[in-house]
């Protein structure tokens, strides 16, 4: 009833005849067509990253028995608005010794990466800006852009704690994601399919959902997209008792709110994703999919918010052993049991 | 001129371009990061060749392995002085005209060397045919590629491990290394 | 154990190489091996010489030693028949006493091991030699038993003399063994065997015959004639008696001589057939005999006496041989060999006693070592034929061979007159009378009784052995010891008698002139003085060679070396002149343009490789710039 | 212009090559070289799928090729940058000029 996915069609059909009305050809009617898709989700974006920031300083508020921003909005829910107006008039420093061209484009590039995952996460029925047959795998592919962009922020800044904060996530992206690739190809495994439509497709019921099947996957998928996206208790990268900043240090004004929006982008799309490959999606009962969608989204992101403020960071040598001596096999060992299991029940 | 056309020669010029800074580049970080480019615009190709599983690994891969790991090397060698000097050798002059010779030859070659094109409908791009091929036709290779990664994975960590076999100065010199690794690892003044 | 036979050699080899190799620093330990191995060779022998006796068939075991394609394979083998079985008998039962002898003999030798290694060797050799079933194994052990006599008699190799015997007798054997080899290649030739059965069969079923045969069996005999130092090769084994007196004894009285007498019995069958052959061997043995026994009379050193006897005594074998009396000779061979071994020790014992060879510094002996005196009367009086001695039996088949000969029966009979009247003058000049020479004499004292031993048991031979060849016994030595059909001999009452009484008046010529010197010796020398002298040089035969052969041989090398000193050396010391000087101009040559051109071309590839060296710069960029610009050039040149 | 085909794909992947053929020549820097053969396995990758598209479309092979194409250039590269890092401790710099105690 209140599905969305009869309005998206709408609009689509709404564009699709006035770019024809206009005389231009159907390659002009889908590049316009994404093109709204994408300012949309743009624009959703930004209202998520706003509210997911409210929500995090309240839930770090609960969890250290405080309550958090009150004033401004109801429980303070306009804070972050405010917080944003005065990041955008900051003056946009450009330190002397820096790089330029790269550290110009190093948060650009990190933002676009993080919004690029939201071109195939399905938010609800009908709600997918593009259903790509290798969904997963251009997940996969377009997050290793966002390290792209801290190794350039932490080079450019010419700061040694940039630096160091550019390795080190370096180092944590590309170890962890390689367990990370390998829980979800244990997913794969059972629904012979990249797409994310057809992912979502296979877990109409509360008993298909894959996190029953692949438990351990979960838990790996769980832990390394948290050090995916440098959070605590992986946030060395900018772990601010040792590096002051990280890769971010140097930054200021929009470019340090880009790198912001980037993470809270990136925490967003982890927990869609894992709603997408093991809680069954937008799949639910009476509500209408959008809703359970962001709800199983939010949850996910309560959990993240919940270990960062519970857990102690790790050091950088015990970073990088966990990886490769207990997730790296433990993945290998879910995912040979997961073939060996599909084999038998076949 | 249609879309593909379009993408195609964008691409192309994303990719020709960025391979031209990736070697002409005074700043080797410059370079990586151009170089990142070029293989972005190569998986971009891929795409266009309808083989979107191939762009994705190109990415994942190249992008999300192979520069990295370049970028990181660079970050470990680089130093301030070198943006100073010389980035390229004597050959410059004779390399250039070796390149633009191969050039000529090779769109010589491809000018006169009539390329049966096939018009059935392709397949294999999500990767299902892929799989298939690799576990059945390829399985070998396969095999023996995956042998040659584990053994990359393992000679890779003996010759740099510092104390390891190969390694060079001993651990006695760690202080020492951090220090110059920090002053040397800064980008170009 | 006929079929093991061959293992008899064995234990003395194997005793021979212990002692060489790793005990000849204990004296005792390597007199007990080889006596310990001789014994087993004895028991062996004597094992088999009684089931010979009872089955006298000829048996014979082979391999193939040499296999040279199919027209030439040499087998070697033995052959156990009424001869060998007797030979294997006389062989070791003298090695062995010779060897028990030895040790009280030798007894201050410096080289005692080795002496008992050479004996060893020897018995190896001899042994081998008597059971061959083959020429060529024969001729092998033939020549061994010639290295061993060399070594043996210039065992006292620091004494010139020595020394020169043992080269002497090598060579002058040497003569007759080349004769031996050649008569074997061509029984090889002609026959394509030489196992004896081969042959003999060849000659009976006349496939070899005529001169051929003839002059084949005549080279076989020049080997004999070597080795059994008849004339005219006779004139080492007087010589040979340099050796030590055990020594002479074995392989000089008992054993080695006789192996050309066996090689002649072998082959009796050839011989019997080239009758022209036969009658050479018949008259080389008398003329041999009568030699030698004449020789012998006027002799004084006590083992030449003995030495000439045996010569004598060869030649009555040899005559035998050539006269057919296969039986005859091969039974006197073994008697004499007993009787004969035992002269020699006895000797060997009086001049252990005296340390002198001279009889004439002997006498009256017989009280001081009444064994070795009595056993030597033994000896001698079988050697002189009386009954009933060994000797007796053993001459009078002789005598009855050469019955059907008169020119032989007579000198046959004159010789057995001779060799009584030498051995008792022999007799009465060593043992009996008064001593001539007192502090000689003073000195002497019986041996002990390693050496005692064997002359006893020689003795006891040298009285026994002759019954088994009594004419009137039905199985008895001529019944084993024979070819083609057993041939008993009659009892001839006649010519025993006449045997008998030629021995015994030559014992009691001997009694007259040096017992009781009713007639002086020296009044009879001095009437046939030329006679005398010539004996007394034995017929000038070694001078006769010496005029004859060596100086004209000593011209001929005198010549030959200045011919060599002038000639030959000038003009190859003319060419290693002019051999300096070229290799002084080729070493200019060398020095000048040779290295120059090799250091040039060493200078010119060092800097060829200098210059081109900087092409390998060792920078991969340049390495792979050569490659592509390869490509490009190569497409260009399409 | 006529319509996009093989060829326009190939005469990209030579002009690539080449540019790569030439930073490998020309460059001193070690990470540099590599970065140029990266650019010729490229080169390369795009003409093998070029190929598979167009001339075998039925049969991905010229992209199983190319997986292979990239998997080994991954291994590659990590060698590779290893071996740098190691000439990198010895010889406090990656000049590939000066890389050359291989020669004589």
């Amino acid at each position: 009833m209140f599905e969305l996915d009869k309005l998206v069609k709408a609009v689509g059909d709404v564009i699709a005849s006035l770019v024809t009305a206009m005389g231009l050809g159907s390659a002009w009617v889908t590049t316009v067509q994404l093109a709204v898709a994408a300012l949309v989700v743009i624009v959703f974006a930004a209202v998520v990253v706003l509210f997911l920031v409210w929500w995090e300083r309240k839930v770090s508020a609960r969890i250290q028995m405080r309550v958090g921003p009150m004033r401004v909005g109801w429980h303070g829910l306009l804070q972050t608005i405010a917080d944003a107006i005065k990041l955008l008039q900051k003056e946009d420093i450009t330190p002397t010794n820096v790089d330029r061209g790269i550290y110009f484009w190093a948060p650009i590039i990190t933002f676009v990466a993080a919004l690029a995952v939201y071109v195939t996460i399905p938010f609800g029925k009908g709600l997918l800006v593009s259903d790509l047959n290798i969904g997963i795998l251009y997940i996969l592919s377009v997050t290793t852009f966002t390290v792209i962009g801290l190794l350039m922020a932490g080079w450019s800044s010419n700061n040694k704690y940039a630096l160091l904060g550019g390795f080190r996530s370096a180092a944590q992206v590309v170890s962890y994601e390689v367990p990370m690739a390998l829980s979800i190809l244990g997913v794969i495994l059972f629904t012979q399919s990249l797409s994310m439509g057809e992912i979502v497709s296979q877990q109409t019921k509360f008993h298909q959902w894959y996190v029953w099947r692949q438990p351990i996957g979960f838990l790996i998928y769980l832990v390394a997209a948290t050090a995916e996206c440098n959070r605590t208790p992986f946030d060395l990268p900018e772990a601010d008792s040792e590096l002051v900043a990280g890769f971010v240090t140097e930054y200021s004004g929009m470019k340090f709110a880009m790198f912001f929006l980037a993470e809270f982008l990136n925490m967003f799309s982890v927990a869609a994703i894992a709603t997408t490959l093991f809680f069954g999606g937008w799949n639910g009962p009476f509500l209408p999919s959008w809703f359970w969608f962001m709800a199983k989204t939010l949850i996910g992101v309560f959990v993240l918010m919940w270990f960062r403020w519970t857990y102690p960071r790790l050091r950088v040598d015990q970073l990088m052993g966990f990886a490769w001596k207990f997730l790296l096999p433990l993945a290998f060992l879910n995912l040979l049991v997961t073939g060996f299991i599909i084999l038998l029940v076949k | 001129m249609d879309t593909i056309s379009l993408v195609f020669f964008a691409l192309a010029f994303l990719t020709i371009v960025s391979s031209l800074m990736v070697v002409s580049s005074k700043n080797i970080f410059h370079s990586a990061i151009f170089l990142i480019l070029a293989l972005f615009g190569v998986a971009g190709l891929f795409v266009l060749l309808e083989a979107p599983f191939l762009a994705a690994a190109q990415v994942l891969i190249y992008v999300g392995a192979i520069a990295i790991l370049m970028i990181f090397s660079v970050m470990l060698t680089a130093r301030i002085s070198d943006s100073g000097l010389r980035h390229t050798n004597e050959q410059v002059p004779t390399g250039l005209a070796i390149s633009l010779g191969l050039l000529i030859v090779m769109l010589y070659s491809l000018w006169n060397t009539p390329i049966p094109v096939s018009e059935a409908t392709p397949t294999g791009g999500a990767g299902h045919k892929l799989g298939e091929l690799f576990l059945t036709t390829f399985v070998l290779p396969f095999e023996i590629v995956s042998v040659l990664l584990l053994a990359a994975l393992i000679s890779a960590l003996v010759i740099a491990k510092r104390d390891g076999p190969l390694g060079g100065r001993g651990a006695g010199n760690e202080t020492d290394e951090k220090r110059e690794m920090e002053q040397g690892a800064r980008p170009g003044n | 154990m006929l079929e093991n036979a061959w293992l008899i050699p064995v234990f003395p080899l194997i005793a021979m190489v212990a002692i060489m190799l790793v005990t000849h620093r204990n004296r005792m330990l390597s007199a007990g091996l080889s006596i310990a191995a001789m014994s087993i060779a004895f028991i062996w022998s004597w094992a088999i010489a009684l089931t010979v006796w009872n089955n006298p068939e000829a048996q014979r075991f082979s391999f193939e030693w040499l296999d040279l394609g199919p027209s030439m394979h040499i087998p070697l083998g033995i052959q156990i028949d009424g001869l060998t079985a007797m030979m294997l008998i006389v062989v070791s039962t003298v090695a062995l006493m010779v060897n028990i002898y030895s040790v009280g003999y030798m007894h201050d030798d410096p080289l005692f091991s080795r002496y008992f290694a050479y004996l060893s060797l020897f018995g190896m050799a001899m042994l081998t030699l008597v059971l061959a079933d083959n020429y060529f194994l024969m001729f092998v052990s033939w020549e061994l038993v010639g290295l061993a006599s060399y070594l043996l008699i210039g065992f006292w190799f620091e004494k010139q003399s020595a020394s020169d015997a043992g080269k002497k007798a090598f060579i002058t054997t040497r003569l007759g063994d080349l004769g031996f080899l050649i008569g074997l290649l061509m029984l090889y030739a002609a026959v394509g065997s030489l196992a004896f059965k081969d042959v003999n069969g060849a000659v009976q079923n006349g496939t070899l015959t005529g001169g051929y045969l003839t002059v084949a069996a005549l080279c076989l005999f020049a080997g004999a004639v070597g080795k059994s130092a008849q004339v005219p090769l006779h004139v080492w084994l007087p010589d040979a008696m340099e050796g030590p007196t055990p020594v002479s004894a074995l392989i000089h009285a008992a054993t080695m001589v006789v192996a050309g007498v066996y090689l002649v019995a072998r082959s009796l069958i050839l011989f019997g057939v080239a009758q022209d052959a036969s009658m050479v061997v018949a008259w080389i043995g008398i003329i041999t005999s009568l030699m030698a026994a004449t020789i012998g009379l006027v002799q004084n050193d006590i083992k030449r006496v003995l030495a000439y006897s045996t010569v004598s005594q060869l030649g009555y074998m040899i005559m035998a041989l050539g006269l057919g009396g296969f039986t005859a000779s091969m039974f006197h061979l073994m008697t004499h060999a007993f009787f004969k071994a035992l002269l020699f020790l006895g000797a060997g014992s009086v001049i252990h006693a005296v340390h002198t060879n001279d009889i004439r510094e002997m006498g009256g002996l017989h009280s001081k070592m009444k064994i070795t005196s009595w056993t030597f009367l033994i000896a001698a009086l079988a050697i002189a034929g009386v009954p009933p001695l060994s000797g007796f039996w053993s001459k009078d088949e002789i005598v009855a061979a050469s019955a059907g000969h008169p020119v032989f029966m007579a000198l046959t009979l004159l010789v057995a007159f001779m060799t009584a009247f030498y051995m008792f003058r022999l007799y009465f000049l060593t043992f009996t009378g008064t001593p001539r020479d007192h502090h000689r004499s003073d000195h002497a004292h019986e041996s002990p009784l390693t050496m005692t031993g064997p002359l006893m048991f020689l003795a006891f031979l040298s009285i026994v052995s002759g019954f088994v060849g009594m004419p009137w016994l039905h199985h008895g030595f001529s019944s084993v010891v024979y070819i083609g059909e057993p041939h008993h001999a009659e009892f001839h009452l006649s010519t025993a008698i006449i045997a008998t009484s030629v021995g015994l008046s030559g014992i009691a010529l001997a009694y007259l002139m040096y017992y009781k010197r009713a007639i002086d010796p020296e009044k009879i020398a001095a009437s046939v003085k030329g006679i005398y002298t010539t004996l007394y040089n034995k017929y000038y035969f070694d001078e006769a060679y010496d005029v004859l052969f060596i100086r004209p041989y000593y011209v001929v090398c005198d010549a030959w070396f200045w011919f060599d000193k002038t000639i030959v050396d000038g003009m190859v010391n003319g060419a290693g002149d002019l051999g300096m000087f070229w290799s002084r101009v080729n070493a200019w040559f060398d020095e000048t343009f040779v290295d120059g051109a090799v250091n040039g071309v060493g200078i010119v590839t060092r800097a060829f490789g200098l210059t081109v060296r900087h092409l390998q710069t060792g920078r991969v960029q340049n390495y792979a710039f050569v490659v592509f610009a390869t490509m490009v050039i190569i497409w260009l040149l399409q | 212009m006529a319509a996009i085909g093989i060829n326009h794909f190939l005469a990209l992947s030579a002009v690539v090559f080449c540019i790569g053929v030439y930073g490998m020549l020309t460059r001193r820097n070690a990470i540099a070289v590599l970065m140029a053969v990266e650019l010729m396995f490229n080169a390369v990758n795009i003409t093998l799928v070029a190929f598979a598209r167009y001339v075998t479309p039925e049969t991905a092979t010229g992209q199983v090729v190319a997986a292979f194409t990239i998997a080994v250039a991954a291994a590659e590269a990590t060698v590779a940058l290893a071996i740098v890092l190691l000439i990198y401790q010895h010889h406090r710099g990656i000049d590939v000029d000066k890389v050359n105690f291989m020669k004589w």
